[in-house]
């Protein structure tokens, strides 16, 4: 039974998974997905004063739980490091060639991963200022923005 | 038990998200699984049946994994399309994302005659859900040639044959006594 | 080398439906918080973390010790991940016992759970494809074996269903609270997979169980009284072969077996003061007392019957209301191994059994295949005080 | 801690698109780790295993792979939902205590049949992350990224990580890239993939398996002549976010490694679960492995991926370098999620 499996003209099965999920959010979750439908970018101050982004419910360091102190962040930001998505998969948020960054919001002390529409990699580059393009219909949802180059707005 | 689905107050705190998961999987079939579906499209049940303590897999797995020996083509056994049910289960469907049941239904195991080999999960056909019982003589029912269908069969199930037999009908032979399978076979 | 080990901390959310007003971690941390709090430790005090829970596409998380780290104060520490089917909350609780015993860390925090309503177990069992039995469908012809076998008559399984739902009604933490459920509304219940009804089956819930374990000096500077960890034990077999005895699977015998014998028992019956077995339906009470040599065959359902699991019986089953009352899946066998410790200390409020000193508790899962049990004292030699 | 020795080792070839179901594969692998450990199946008395449900997308499908190991008589079994490196981790546990003195541990992953980019998101929170699609190559590139502005490494040290790697695999049977051909000029000419990151910096889509026997410290001089010695073994994990740790080092590498004692004394081998080139350097650097320690031997990660075995592979040649090569001193690493959040590190000796 055991011989090196050449790769054979056998036929593939397909087996698809497929569940719509439904997520509570909870008390910081929350008010971050509520704070994108409303257009704004929220962190959250730790207990060394550290604003985190995208806010947690306990220092990620410690342990310790984080006071529900929002603060408000960005929208504009540096990029801290970047990756450029030549060939954007279904699951990614731009069907287009983009760049995945860190991104450090303006009041923030981390860096938020988000997707950044600059249509070129010529146009990346670590340390540039890149803002949120909010999305028209918005629900409360981490792709209801995506950010774009300052220059460009 | 369907879960509720996120319905946001357009205004008020979002609370839910929803997330859609979507994976597709494409694998080839194992040989012993592929040659299995060969044989059923051709009507032909078959299995292996160890050479080291003459227990029969159905489908044929590769090994026999009691003894932890590899079985091979030379193990292979056409067994008969028709014996007796084991045990089976009323299944009352619940209504989770994907299932098409909606009334009912048997799943029964299929001792087969002439050794031990059992096929669980069976639909039967022909008699009403509360007549089923244990001891209960079966054939299978085949597709017409020209309709029967393997592609449904995957590693994952090992190879289930409800794309070529439709379901097991009674014989009509007196029932086996019930005492010689409860607790010995089943799924 | 061997140290003893004890449980000194144990915390548990409210099992409902829908935890709506939290997230995953969320959840996750409310029990592991608890059980800190019930310890007098902090997050800091924890030297390592062991983590289960039933299959990742529950909740369509992937891996989730990665993303639950921060929730579980986890950076800088050894986590863990276990899955063992349906005995996953109980082998994890013992993976993380022998951190302890073994001496590599003096506190360790385990954590199970389940956001059932994330998903959908039941899409889950079935592979995401339609016409999926249910544990409910895979256990029931076992069940009518069962029957066959012993005997039992039907009104047994009722009697569990009542027995449990109202021990449930004693604990807060219990998702089904019916204090007032009757034999005849089991019996007129919808049938589910014949021959159990709507009220013999398990719920689906939210929850999670939190436990943190330490050694003996730990124990000492514990404020409240320990349960100390007097066995332990892990089985598996094949799920499926011709010839398997599904009703009393060898696996479980033998892993009860080694944990009686670990803990020095000869006659569990008497020896031991109260059991929590996983019971997700109504029959695998009696089913487990014989699978466990609690009875002998045929003697499950007759302990049953007169009255002997109830909660002021001579040998009480699941006085917290078991997996019938309450079920996140990952979640169920770690909250009966903290149920036999919160009894053993003494601290089971309205559901406590007096005068408990040895407890037994058990998880089993996939095609009842998977076995973990412990056994858990009031003292070290708890059970040498019942010869 | 009690000396716990590797007594067996064995693993599958690793293929791009294996035909064999999962316990197909892993049945004869099992076999040979049993067979060379020179020890009987019923003598091995705690059995643990690592493999994912959703690479297979099947729930439950490590109950599967118990056939592979011959669970009847039932055995005293566990399983974690983790590489095979974390089995090893909870069996070594297992034998500590003394009352058994054999363990069997194995992993084993079937990529093929699915999509990495679409899978590994799930593994992700589940509300910032997850959601994006965030992929295993786009966040590999964005740490590569992080390192090459911080001057830590250049394109071309990463090329050259994995044309040594490459040539590394070409001697190795159980490898899947075996073309050790090329030049660094022409690898840096490739197109990137997901810039910085070219074809060569990322591992192979693999299926396959490892297995591992342990035994106590009498056992093991009872049945082998030589035993490979655990000394040391550890694990740590980050935090979760990428944007809230230090991409460019491995700090829980670091702390596992100080943990497991791997400074103690020089290291001869180091075979590390790099699965993008990049990775290697800062494996080496939260290591403290000098140049004179020869790094994936094997080809590495990089020559053969088989996700949930790839890591206690990395063990099982770390013990072959030992037993096979002359190697005195072998440190081994397994890594999970993303970025290497998650790390393990295992120290052997060869007396």
């Amino acid at each position: 039974m055991c011989s090196t499996p050449a790769v054979p003209d056998a036929p593939l099965t397909t087996h698809t998974i497929e569940f719509p999920y439904t997520r509570t959010l909870g008390p910081v979750v929350g008010p971050f997905l509520t704070g994108l439908r409303d257009g704004h970018l929220l962190g959250v101050r730790n207990r060394d004063g550290r604003v985190l982004v995208p806010p947690l419910e306990w220092d990620p360091a410690t342990g310790e739980p984080i006071d529900a102190d929002f603060v408000e962040v960005g929208p504009a930001g540096t990029v801290e490091t970047w990756a450029w998505v030549g060939e954007p998969t279904r699951k990614h948020p731009l069907d287009h060639p983009f760049a995945f960054a860190l991104i450090r919001l303006d009041g923030a002390d981390t860096g938020l991963l988000h997707a950044v529409d600059a249509g070129s990699p010529d146009r990346m580059h670590t340390g540039m200022r890149v803002t949120a393009r909010w999305k028209g219909e918005r629900i409360g949802h981490i792709t209801d923005l995506t950010f774009v180059p300052e220059e460009a707005r | 038990m369907t879960p509720d689905t996120a319905e946001p107050d357009a205004d008020g705190p979002v609370t839910m998200m929803d997330y859609f998961m979507q994976l597709e999987y494409h694998e080839l079939l194992c040989p012993v699984v592929r040659r299995y579906a060969e044989q059923l499209l051709d009507g032909k049940l078959i299995g292996h049946k160890c050479p080291s303590c003459g227990l029969v897999y159905l489908p044929p797995r590769g090994y026999c994994p009691i003894c932890v020996v590899e079985t091979t083509d030379a193990d292979e056994i056409e067994l008969a399309d028709h014996g007796t049910v084991t045990n089976y289960t009323v299944v009352t469907p619940v209504q989770y994302y994907g299932q098409e049941e909606t009334e009912p239904f048997v799943r029964a195991s299929v001792q087969l005659d002439g050794g031990n080999a059992t096929m669980n999960l069976q639909d039967l056909v022909d008699v009403p859900v509360d007549e089923v019982r244990v001891g209960m003589r079966v054939a299978a029912v085949w597709k017409p040639k020209a309709e029967r269908d393997v592609s449904e069969i995957s590693n994952r199930s090992w190879g289930s044959a409800e794309g070529c037999i439709d379901g097991w009908k009674p014989t009509g032979e007196p029932d086996l006594p019930a005492e010689q399978f409860l607790g010995k076979a089943a799924f | 080398m061997s140290r003893p080990a004890a449980v000194v901390g144990i915390g548990q959310t409210k099992h409902k439906k829908r935890r709506d007003d939290v997230s995953l971690p969320g959840l996750v941390r409310e029990a592991a918080q608890r059980a800190l709090d019930d310890a007098d430790l902090t997050w800091t005090d924890i030297d390592a973390v062991v983590l289960g829970k039933a299959p990742d596409p529950f909740e369509g998380v992937m891996m989730p010790e990665l993303s639950l780290a921060d929730a579980l104060g986890a950076a800088g520490k050894p986590i863990m991940r276990v899955h063992t089917a349906g005995s996953v909350g109980g082998s994890t609780a013992l993976v993380a016992t022998h951190l302890v015993q073994t001496g590599l860390h003096d506190r360790v925090l385990t954590v199970a759970y389940e956001k059932q309503a994330e998903g959908n177990a039941q899409w889950g069992l079935a592979g995401g494809r339609s016409g999926g039995m249910g544990a409910g469908g895979i256990f029931a012809p076992w069940m009518r074996s069962y029957m066959a076998r012993s005997g039992a008559p039907e009104h047994i399984g009722w009697m569990v269903a009542v027995k449990d739902r109202r021990n449930a009604a004693k604990n807060p933490y219990a998702h089904l609270q019916m204090p007032d459920l009757t034999i005849e509304e089991v019996k007129d219940s919808p049938m589910l997979w014949e021959p159990i009804h709507w009220h013999e089956s398990c719920p689906s819930s939210d929850g999670a169980c939190a436990l943190v374990l330490t050694t003996e000096d730990g124990a000492k500077r514990s404020p409240h009284p320990p349960a100390w960890v007097l066995g332990t034990a892990m089985r598996s077999e094949l799920g499926t072969f011709p010839g398997r005895d599904p009703v009393r699977p060898q696996a479980g015998v033998e892993c009860a077996h080694e944990v009686y014998d670990a803990a020095g028992i000869t006659e569990p019956r008497r020896q031991v003061d109260i059991a929590e077995l996983y019971v997700p339906f109504s029959w695998y009470e009696p089913m487990w007392l014989e699978g466990h040599d609690i009875a002998g065959p045929g003697d499950g359902w007759r302990m049953v019957e007169s009255g002997e699991t109830q909660i002021d019986g001579a040998f009480p089953v699941n006085p917290s209301g078991g997996v019938l009352s309450s079920n996140p899946i990952g979640a169920s066998g770690m909250l009966r191994f903290a149920e036999a410790a919160l009894q053993v200390r003494g601290r089971a409020g309205e559901h406590q059994v007096p005068d408990a000193k040895v407890g037994l508790a058990q998880a089993y899962g996939g095609a009842a295949q998977y076995f973990a049990m412990w056994v858990v004292g009031a003292t070290l030699d708890a059970v040498d005080q019942t010869r | 801690m009690a000396d716990i020795a590797i007594v067996g080792y064995a693993q599958s070839p690793s293929w791009r698109q294996s035909e064999l179901t999962e316990p197909q594969f892993l049945f004869p692998v099992i076999s040979e780790a049993i067979q060379q450990a020179h020890v009987e199946r019923r003598d091995i008395g705690f059995t643990c295993a690592g493999s994912c449900d959703y690479l297979s997308g099947q729930t439950f499908a490590f109950v599967m792979n118990l056939e592979a190991v011959g669970a009847w008589p039932p055995i005293s079994e566990s399983h974690v939902e983790m590489d095979g490196a974390w089995a090893l981790y909870e069996a070594w546990v297992r034998l500590q205590h003394g009352d058994i003195d054999l363990a069997l541990v194995f992993g084993s992953g079937k990529s093929s049949p699915g999509l990495p980019s679409e899978i590994y998101p799930l593994q992700l929170d589940p509300y910032t992350l997850t959601p994006l699609g965030a992929d295993p190559v786009s966040l590999a590139a964005l740490q590569a990224r992080a390192m090459l502005d911080k001057g830590t490494i250049t394109e071309r040290e990463m090329a050259e990580i994995a044309l040594r790697s490459r040539q590394h695999g070409a001697t190795n049977p159980y490898a899947q890239v075996k073309d050790g051909r090329g030049d660094v000029d022409a690898m840096l000419a490739e197109p990137y993939v997901t810039a910085p990151l070219r074809r060569h910096d990322l591992p192979p889509i693999s299926d396959g398996a490892s297995a591992v026997v342990l035994a106590t410290a009498d056992k093991a001089r009872a049945v082998c002549d030589r035993p490979v010695w655990i000394r040391g073994i550890d694990h740590r994990i980050e935090p979760h976010q990428p944007g809230m740790r230090d991409l460019t080092e491995s700090l829980s590498t670091r702390q596992a490694g100080n943990h497991a004692g791997v400074a103690d004394r020089p290291v001869d081998v180091a075979e590390l679960s790099a699965t993008f080139s990049h990775q290697e350097k800062l494996l080496r650097e939260a290591l403290g492995l000098g140049d004179r320690v020869e790094i994936n031997p094997s080809g590495g990660a990089l020559c053969a991926n088989p996700v949930m075995a790839v890591g206690l592979a990395r063990i099982a040649e770390a013990a072959r370098a030992i037993r096979e090569r002359g190697a005195t001193r072998a440190v081994a690493h397994a890594t999970s999620g993303q970025c290497l959040q998650q790390n393990l590190v295992c120290v052997l000796e060869g007396a």
